[in-house]
């Protein structure tokens, strides 16, 4: 049977859109400590704001790219308006104004037509017609193409942070805000550039995403829960986290669905599995696989 | 001299007794005693459909007394408060319709298995902090919806209904229904904010606080910071499990769908805009944010037969989030410290009455 | 331009006019959250390539002072309400805390605060953000001032000594070119021989780079003989200046911050109980 | 004092992935005496305190106080133990009053079950008068009154410290353990804190374990001085001799302690 | 004098599943003002209530508690199954005949169950009526269902399990699929392995378009024929699988938008231009299916005379049988209810996709003898 190698491929497909949507929770909470409940909305918003360029005959590649530069953008809008007071405040708090911010976004979308309804793109021209096959499964070009898109993202951002001076003053603004002001970084200029980011590669997994299931806002914005397990599995501040947990997920789900379900009654054991297997990691590892440990001294 | 404690303005306390009291005058103790005297006429005067509300307000505030207790005492993240409340609601069901148990056994058994869950999905609590616990609530949530699914005897979330309750000789009755509950959740309402009032004089309520500030140095005062995560967790999940039994009977009907993750969320956002770590804050919280709801909904239904908004967009399907998600982020930007806040400023300005200063 | 007594604070400052490089503090006043007071009107003067001090006690304002200069005062709620900081002709209090960066106006924060999770060698090029200078010849340069730093390069900075933790510190401050460095209690919690380590490589890059520096301390003893020119704080104003050797010798200098007797023994710590004299300018 | 209040630290070893911060170290400290433990920065002083009141647990060695083993013990249970302890980077609960931070030491102090506490009646009700009157005793002791009510963030540092020191003493401990409770301090603080150290011991019999960087302090107040370096205990005695010690004077202090103080 | 009744409705016009409840509303709420327009009761006026629960219970009692209690709604028309299932101890206390959009069979199952109606057949119903088609296509066949999680999808398995046992055929698996399911690789090639050739889904119709989709690029849409029922297929599947949805058999009882001929249809047509709806609402079948329910329950009023209180409406719709049946053409069959029978237009259709996502009948109405025996009705 090859059932097995055609689970981890299907896993590593569709754990690629799960990485690539858990890149923006990590950009964020990585400079700024802020854990984002809205990023399933903006992806959301990105991947309308792309279908609605279509339908209005903007080519599918351009609009893409216009999505994008439209997230970056309300990223930085809402880093401006919205958190920037919130500097300081308790985690709690700050969680709260993004599970705010998720229904507002929610309900601004509904002043659209695009908020109840499913739509699906016209597949360009590009991404039509056969694709591959490996170990006898079938992916298609979309598939491929999330799949590469997300590598690349995620291998960029990785050098990004590891290896230049802003990633890694990036980082020192998680850190200790207060220090790196002191040696002039312009801490909100450094979080307005961590929502910006966030928001593209938002718009990037939403397009990817709606090439592959559908538009519909529920299903969209419903991967920023789906996208929980993943980062704090991999790590809430680690990109190699994110790719790594994102895998992992859409591999521990396509197993449990390949073999659990046959055995639970009623299966949809996928639902619920990588939230089991997120505990006991947990419990094993408090900061998740790659996460940084707290410095905790006293 | 107490006869002075109706009118003093400010410490005059003589014993550290005093000091420890509720209500500083006798004049506070006394407001509050009124407002109770107004409570149980309100019935009275409030439409029925109000009254409802009112019901749901206040079983909501029991719960959320119980997540100001983990998340807002504590200060450990839960974004899983409505699956305690539905383990609470499932237990009170199986107990009433299983064991034919009256209300006022089944209810309490209801709070009892909420604590024991509580204390169980606590214990990551030993481990986790911050965000990781909060998603190891968030997945608590969503194993149980996942397992409610999957339990034939819980009717795989499907409805499980209960009987009707009749408490000195009136049966509640669908046109009654709404009346004979709110004279039941006051009281069960009002007991709990006492009980967690009185804990939070002692070192048992000061040790929760003790372990959100700083739970190293609450180690070094001797509390153990584990024993009183898991004591959060079994308190909250408690009131969490009273309120979960009073919703089943008060819904007359155990479903899923009234315990789901939003639920949860809702519940956070009352504890918030009432005021985190506040008790007044968390009857505000569930009055603002279920009162905003109708207003909003019914004012978008107005709006909406407006016609200004292009075919195929429905205003209240917009602005009851947006209105919701505003509410939460303007009170956090604006207000962090929540509606308690203005609580305690007027209750200042009063108290001060008529003098301006 | 030397003096022969201390000055009381508000006397025309002895020096004559500031002189090119020179930063200065004039008459400032800082309030925190709109409403506490903490300076009243700080004069002091940091002249071009010399070393100078601040002394006071807890809560005098000496940090206040050092987070107004260095334009960190928004971040904890506190503005400038009075007075003018001028640098190299441009005014640093109109300026937000990159800009003053910028100017050349480096803060080495209260406390250390390195940045704990990331390696001793991420901290030191997180200092270079505002990009002048070439990075790696700089990293160089700062390794030959702390020899110690190359050894630890790839260990998180969370973890190494408190005096490991000052040299990246002020080593990620240089990092940054800066022609005045604030330095804040370098020697807050360090072993006496580390603070001595310490000082001196301050004052080795004070004379190789001709770099100006301001050092807030509490070890009066090891500030005033490190540096050229000091002044003490109390409550919000300068209450004496002078020529560090002059202050060392002061007799309130000397009680209450150099801890020896009028007599010039030191005093014991085991007798701190007989009595207490009063400041004299109090 | 009792025998049963003697801290023995024997052979104890403390290793963080692979690196000791403290190798075979063995010190004793005797009831009602004030002990000083100097060295380097890093030497591993903080740690030693770490393992004494179980925030770390030794990787090999063992630590009693009287018939109680500490080695292993969680922090809140060496406090049950008669152990307070002040930390080198303030430990507080900011958001709390000082008298609020004070009460939270009386936690072991006070015998009542939560049921108690949920009526407020009878025990609870007593127990926490009483422990009322306790706090403002020590707050009377450390001349903490005017800052009484005040939330310890809004502090000015000294004080911040002198209520690590008080909440410590709160505790009515032991012994207590005190992690560099003047730095940061010029010499005038410094001496109000002596003064107190001084008086916890003589008037109320505490034994003291002092870790500080200030030479003057630590050789006029000690009853005796360890001195740490690398995580090897490489002196230990007398402060004068103590001090006299080459390998301090090189590891340490750099020049003998009475030419620094000083010499300007 | 004029007399005023109110026609209530709640349901999820937001929140989830508001894609089938928006339309849904708009057809009952149309419908309404079209009764009104038309005076198709003499005498009264309706007061059309389209009420917004969010497809949460908790409003849903609400609204009915205001509707019945304050409103005087003589009957009630809902839509979740959650809801409805919630309110049946209540409807059968306060007597109010109940039509839901739900057609979970449990609605009108035992206990408490003498108010509640469906107007056309059920989940179950539509299943075992696919069972029954593919028994006929070949013996023995291999069935797998997957099922929405929730009580909703879960409703018709059992009803599905004993059909199968008398068909003959093997139920392979049963499996729960919800909405944020993304990647149904791992499902699809277990089933495949498990050799089930034959897919019934009883869901909405986003999960079983990715089901669709996932299976078009296995190669497995030749290989495994995929069915569904009521709310599984239509315009939904169509739009959101695309070509994917070519050649899934869907079983649903009411007649389609393109079927212009119907006079129901028409009708739906007609009112959609007087009320000036969106073309995507007018083709809905759930705009349809809401003008059903309210003219299901404008009929009983009618039938109840000057008189339409909740025990009127209740003798006006049991009264819906034999020559009395009631027939407005939105489905394909009359409507017919008595005290034993509350299901409405037990007829359907099976209908499948074209290579343009269009559904054609390949069956004329009928009804499913075995329901009747693997889900008696008492
Ligand atoms: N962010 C702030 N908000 C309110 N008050 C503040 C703030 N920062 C400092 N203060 C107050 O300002 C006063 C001076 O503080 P500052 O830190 O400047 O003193 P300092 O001289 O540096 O003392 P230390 O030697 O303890 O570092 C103190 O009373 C302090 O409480
Ligand atoms: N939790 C920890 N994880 C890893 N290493 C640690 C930890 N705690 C301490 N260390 C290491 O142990 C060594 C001793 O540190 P410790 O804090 O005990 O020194 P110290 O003597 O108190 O120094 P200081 O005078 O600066 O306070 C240091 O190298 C430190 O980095
Ligand atoms: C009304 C329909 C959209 C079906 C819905 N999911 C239900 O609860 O039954
Ligand atoms: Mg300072
Ligand atoms: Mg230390």
């Amino acid at each position: 049977m090859d059932l097995l190698p055609q689970l981890l491929i299907a896993g590593v497909v569709i754990g690629s859109v799960y990485a690539l949507a858990a890149l923006g929770f990590v950009l964020i909470y990585k400079s700024s400590r802020v854990i984002n409940f809205a990023h399933g909305q903006i992806i959301a918003t990105g991947a309308f704001i792309a279908f609605a360029l279509t339908q209005k005959g903007v080519n599918f590649w351009l609009a893409g790219l216009i999505a994008m530069l439209a997230t970056f953008l309300l990223g930085m809008l809402i880093e401006r308006v919205f958190l920037r007071r919130m500097v300081g405040e308790p985690i709690i708090a700050v969680i709260m104004v993004t599970i705010g911010l998720s229904s507002v976004i929610d309900g601004l979308i509904h002043l659209t037509p695009y908020g109840a309804g499913t739509f699906s793109f016209e597949r360009p021209a590009l991404l039509t017609g056969q694709g591959i096959e490996l170990f006898g499964l079938p992916l298609s070009k979309t598939q491929i193409a999330g799949v590469l898109m997300a590598l690349g993202l995620l291998g960029g951002f990785t050098y990004f942070f590891n290896k230049s001076t802003l990633g890694i003053t990036m980082r020192a603004v998680a850190d200790d805000q207060m220090a790196a002001m002191s040696v002039g970084t312009s801490v909100e200029r450094v979080f307005a550039l961590a929502w910006a980011a966030a928001g593209l590669t938002a718009a990037a997994a939403g397009v990817i995403l709606g090439l592959m299931s559908g538009l519909t806002l529920g299903g969209l914005a419903g991967i920023g829960l789906k996208v929980f397990p993943v980062v704090i599995l991999g790590g809430l501040d680690s990109v190699i986290g994110a790719i790594v947990g994102g895998m992992l997920i859409g591999i521990l789900e396509n197993l449990s669905a390949g073999y659990l379900d046959g055995i639970v009654p009623g299966g949809g054991t996928r639902e619920v599995f990588p939230f089991i297997i997120l505990i006991i990691v947990l419990l094993i590892r408090p900061y998740g696989l790659f996460g940084t440990k707290e410095i905790e001294r006293v | 001299m107490p006869a002075s404690r109706f009118t003093q303005t400010g410490n005059y306390r003589t014993r550290y007794a005093q000091d420890q009291t509720i209500f500083a005058t006798y004049a506070e103790q006394l407001s509050l005693i009124v407002l109770i005297g107004l409570l149980l006429l309100l019935p009275l005067i409030l439409p029925k459909t109000m009254l409802r509300d009112v019901n749901m307000i206040m079983i909501y505030a029991v719960a959320v007394i119980g997540l100001n207790i983990t998340t807002g005492y504590t200060g450990l993240i839960n974004i899983g408060q409505a699956a305690f409340m539905g383990v609470g609601a499932y237990a009170t069901a199986l107990a009433a319709t299983r064991l034919n148990l009256p209300f006022f056994l089944a209810i309490p058994i209801g709070g009892i298995a909420g604590a024991l869950v509580g204390t169980f999905v606590g214990l990551p609590s030993l481990r986790l902090k911050y965000l990781y616990l909060a998603v190891a609530t968030l997945a608590f949530q969503i194993i149980f919806e996942w397992g409610v699914g999957h339990t034939p005897l819980l009717a795989q979330g499907g409805a499980i209904s209960l009987p009707p309750v009749q408490v000195f000789g009136v049966k509640a009755t669908f046109f009654n229904h709404n009346f004979v509950w709110y004279y039941l959740i006051l009281p069960v309402l009002v007991v709990m904010g006492l009980l967690w009032r009185n804990v939070l004089r002692t070192k048992h309520g000061r040790s929760l606080i003790a372990v959100r500030d700083n739970d190293r140095a609450a180690a070094a005062m001797g509390i153990n910071p584990g024993t009183a995560k898991i004591m959060a967790f079994m308190i909250g999940s408690f009131y969490a499990g009273i309120a979960g039994g009073l919703f089943a009977y008060f819904q007359k009907a155990v479903v899923i769908e009234d315990y789901g993750l939003h639920i949860s969320i809702q519940l956070l956002a009352m504890a918030i805009v009432g005021g985190l770590g506040s008790l007044p804050g968390s009857f505000l919280g569930p009055l603002f944010i279920v009162t905003l709801d109708r207003l909003v909904g019914n004012g978008s239904q107005w709006l909406g037969a407006q016609n200004l908004f292009p075919a195929g967009v429905d205003v209240a399907t917009a602005l009851r989030p947006l209105s919701f998600g505003l509410a939460i982020v303007l009170f956090l930007m604006f207000e962090p410290r929540g509606l308690a806040n203005w609580w305690r400023l007027s209750r200042l300005y009063f108290k001060k009455w008529p003098y301006k200063f | 331009m030397t003096l022969s007594t201390p000055q009381p604070a508000n006397a025309p400052p002895p020096q004559t006019s500031a002189s090119h490089g020179d930063l200065t503090v004039n008459n400032v006043e800082v309030v925190y959250h709109d409403i506490i007071q903490v300076l009243r009107g700080v004069s002091l003067t940091v002249r071009a390539g010399q070393v100078t001090s601040l002394l006071g006690t807890n809560g005098a304002g000496k940090t206040t002072t050092l987070r107004a200069i260095s334009g960190l005062l928004k971040p904890e709620n506190g503005k400038i309400r009075e007075g003018t900081i001028s640098f190299d002709g441009k005014t640093l209090s109109a300026l937000n805390g990159t800009d003053v960066v910028k100017s050349g106006v480096v803060q080495v924060p209260e406390g250390r605060r390195v940045f704990k999770h990331l390696s001793v060698e991420e901290n030191l090029r997180a200092g270079a953000i505002l990009g002048r200078g070439n990075w790696h010849a700089d990293l160089e340069r700062i390794y030959t001032y702390f020899p110690k730093l190359p050894t630890l390069r790839h260990k998180q900075a969370g973890y190494t000594s408190g005096g490991e933790q000052q040299m990246i510190a002020i080593g990620r401050a240089l990092m940054a070119h800066p022609k005045v460095l604030l330095l804040d209690e370098p020697s807050l919690g360090l072993a006496p021989l580390l603070v001595a380590e310490i000082f001196d490589n301050v004052r080795r890059i004070n004379r190789e780079e001709g770099l100006s520096v301001l050092v807030v301390e509490q070890n009066a003893n090891i500030a005033l003989r490190n540096s050229d020119y000091g002044y003490v704080m109390e409550n919000g104003r300068i209450v004496m200046e002078g020529l560090s050797a002059q202050l060392a010798s002061n007799p309130d200098v000397k009680e209450f911050y150099l801890g020896v007797t009028e007599g010039g023994a030191r005093k014991s710590f085991k007798d701190v109980k007989s009595y207490k004299r009063r400041k004299r300018w109090m | 004092m009792s025998q049963s209040s003697q801290l023995e630290v024997q052979g104890v070893t403390l290793t963080f992935g692979g690196i000791n911060a403290l190798t075979d170290v063995s010190l004793t400290v005797p009831p009602g005496e004030i002990v000083s433990i100097i060295g380097p920065n890093g030497a591993g002083k903080t740690s030693l305190l770490n393992c004494i009141s179980g925030f770390y647990h030794p990787t090999r060695g063992r630590i009693t106080f009287g018939h109680h083993d500490l080695s292993r013990a969680a922090p809140n249970v060496v406090t049950g133990y008669g152990i307070a302890r002040a930390f080198q980077n303030l430990e507080l609960f900011r958001g709390l009053s000082v008298v609020e931070n004070m009460l939270l030491a009386r936690h072991t102090h006070l015998r009542y079950g939560l049921l108690s506490s949920l009526a407020f009646y009878g025990r609870a009700s007593r127990q926490e008068a009483e422990n009322r009157a306790y706090v403002e005793r020590v707050i009377d002791f450390m001349e903490l009154e005017q800052h009484r009510s005040h939330p310890v963030g809004t502090l000015a540092y000294g004080i911040q410290k002198r209520v690590e020191v008080a909440r410590a003493l709160t505790l009515a401990p032991k012994l207590l353990l005190l992690d560099e409770p003047m730095a940061g301090m010029n010499v005038e603080e410094k001496e109000d804190m002596v003064r107190f150290i001084l008086d916890i011991q003589r008037e109320q019999g505490i034994t003291v374990v002092l870790i500080e960087h200030d030479m003057g302090v630590v050789m006029d107040i000690s009853d005796r001085v360890y001195v740490l370096d690398f995580g090897q205990l490489i002196a230990g005695g007398r402060p004068e001799v103590v001090s006299a010690d080459p390998r301090v004077i090189e590891a340490y202090t750099g020049v003998a302690e009475e030419k620094q103080a000083v010499g300007v | 004098a004029q007399k005023t009744v109110t026609l209530p409705w709640s349901g999820a016009i937001t929140g989830p599943t508001s894609d089938a409840g928006a339309s849904y509303a708009a057809g009952v709420e149309d419908y309404c003002k079209y009764a009104n327009a038309q005076k198709m009761l003499p005498g009264v006026t309706l007061n059309c209530v389209t009420r917004d629960d969010q497809y949460n219970n908790a409003n849903t009692q609400r609204n009915f508690e205001d509707f019945v209690g304050n409103l005087n709604a003589p009957v009630f028309l809902g839509y979740a199954t959650g809801g409805a299932l919630q309110l049946k101890s209540v409807i059968q206390e306060t007597k109010i005949p109940t039509l839901t959009a739900s057609y979970h069979i449990g609605i009108i199952d035992a206990p408490d169950n003498t108010y509640t109606f469906l107007p056309v057949s059920s989940y179950s119903e539509n299943i075992v009526a696919l069972l029954e088609y593919i028994a006929k296509k070949e013996r023995g066949a291999k069935v797998a269902l997957i099922v929405n999680p929730s009580p909703f999808g879960r409703d018709p398995v059992v009803d599905a399990r004993k059909a199968a046992d008398r068909l003959g055929l093997k139920i392979t698996d049963v499996q729960e699929v919800g909405g944020n399911n993304l990647d149904n690789t791992a499902l699809l090639k277990r089933l495949e392995s498990q050799g089930a050739k034959y897919i019934i889904n009883q869901n909405t119709a986003g999960p079983v378009a990715n089901i669709l989709k996932d299976a078009k690029r296995l190669g497995l849409l030749g290989k495994m024929q995929f069915m569904g029922a009521h709310y599984t297929g239509g315009e939904d599947l169509t739009k959101l699988a695309g070509d994917a949805a070519k050649d899934f058999i869907w079983a649903t009882s009411y007649y389609l938008y393109d079927e212009g001929n119907q006079p129901g249809i028409q009708l739906v047509k007609k009112i959609g231009a007087q009320y000036k709806r969106g073309g995507d609402t007018i083709r809905s079948v759930h705009y349809t299916s809401g003008m059903l329910a309210a003219a299901i329950a404008i009929e009983a009023m009618k039938r109840a005379g000057n008189n339409p209180d909740a025990a009127g409406v209740y003798k006006g719709l049991i009264s819906m049988n034999g020559s009395k049946s009631f027939n407005p053409g939105f489905a394909v069959g009359p409507v017919t209810f008595s005290a034993k029978d509350h299901i409405g237009a037990e007829s359907l259709r099976l209908l499948q996709a074209d290579a343009t996502g269009n559904f054609k009948p390949i069956t004329g109405a009928q009804r499913s003898a075995l329901f009747q025996l693997v889900h008696p009705m008492k």
